[in-house]
């Protein structure tokens, strides 16, 4: 699975995006994050905040508890400032 | 009453009154016509730039979204929304939105929404480059910005 | 925070990137600008012109006094109003509003009250010119326009 | 007295403007629409509907029960549909 950064959540995980093979038992958003987490210390920084970040699968805004499913890409951000 | 949002996310400065004309050349059933434009204000002197971070691809998609809602909700004739990424030096445009419609309440309150809606739903973050060139920090999300979401619901 | 309104009534047209212009240029602690633009309807084909008539004197000074009140009720950096009396074709701009404020809420409150109080306070009043040569009328009032006022209230 | 019409009641009326020498017992903007009616039939089908005429006293809104004062200029109109 593509994984995408931006913001602050980029720059502490240290990259833009990455490409993933993820355990069969990961079925949610949130179980994304607990396992991203697992990754290293600069994961782990990251989603440290867990409740300041936003999700969005495939584009489309989700809540932590949200289904993979047969998504592509999931992009993992803070609450939006543009406007 | 044809309502086709026109949506662009670009680097490159817009020009208002070029997007104003598109939606009234040639025809005269429009009555109102709201513009808002957002620009990057220095903040009494402190802010040098803003860096605008964006999702390319989302962004369009999600103002696109936002767009077509607000068409579905007024009686609009025309609609643009245009949004700038990059860096953005203070004093420059950051943000337009123009609602046309046959009544002036539609016109208002369609961009009104807009703004509202890209402030909390578009994904876009800003970075503030400070004049005294200590480290740059993120812009956070306000509250007053989500209360104001939450008026349209 | 300064906020000298301009008001102008004229029988010409105005440029309102001219005047948007004149509220940016040179500053930097404009975040937000809401234009307004009013223009003559066709109303299904049916309207060739309005013919505004105005109370000259008395329609700058009443302009100044609705503008000098939303000087006072938000923090704007700037505020136009121009509005134009004559034949006015169908498709043509009748009344500019642009409010200037360091916060976009401001910006569109401004400018949505000016026009709600230029509607029911300014001394014009408009008589269609119908496209089928039928005798002219004059525009009533409308009780939507009052009740839009008496919001702000 | 320098008296202004404007739209249909300068229609009704038939002029644009007019200066009349008013008789002492008037005082207030009510009495000056009670004596107008009396000048002419135009007049009076000008200020049939009184309800429907709104006044400026030197180019100040003000209601029906105003004193006239010192004031030079009186207005009468539709309501307005400006803007």
């Amino acid at each position: 699975m593509q994984i995408r950064y931006f913001a602050w959540v980029r720059e502490k995980v240290g990259i833009e995006e990455e490409t993933l093979d993820l355990p069969g038992n990961i079925t949610t958003v949130a179980d994304l994050i607990a396992y991203l987490k697992t990754v290293d210390d600069n994961h782990a920084a990251a989603f440290e905040e867990e409740d300041a970040i936003r999700v969005a699968l495939d584009q489309m805004h989700v809540e932590a508890d949200a289904e993979l499913g047969a998504a592509r890409e999931v992009a993992f951000f803070p609450p939006m400032t543009g406007g | 009453m044809s309502c086709k949002p026109l949506i662009r996310v670009q680097a490159e400065d817009f020009d208002p009154a070029a997007e104003a004309d598109r939606l009234t050349a040639g025809r005269k059933d429009v009555g109102a016509l709201v513009s808002f434009i957002g620009l990057c204000r220095d903040d009494g002197g402190k802010l040098a730039a803003l860096e605008l971070e964006h999702y390319p691809g989302m962004a369009e998609t999600e103002i696109g979204r936002i767009a077509t809602q607000a068409c579905g909700r007024w009686p609009l004739t025309g609609l643009t929304v245009i949004h700038r990424f990059g860096k953005i030096p203070a004093g420059d445009n950051i943000v337009l939105v123009i609602a046309a419609s046959s009544h002036r309440r539609a016109a208002f309150e369609a961009a009104d929404f807009l703004m509202d809606f890209l402030k909390t739903r578009a994904p876009f973050w800003k970075k503030e480059h400070l004049a005294s060139g200590t480290a740059d920090t993120w812009v956070k999300a306000t509250e007053i910005d989500d209360a104001a979401a939450e008026r349209w619901s």
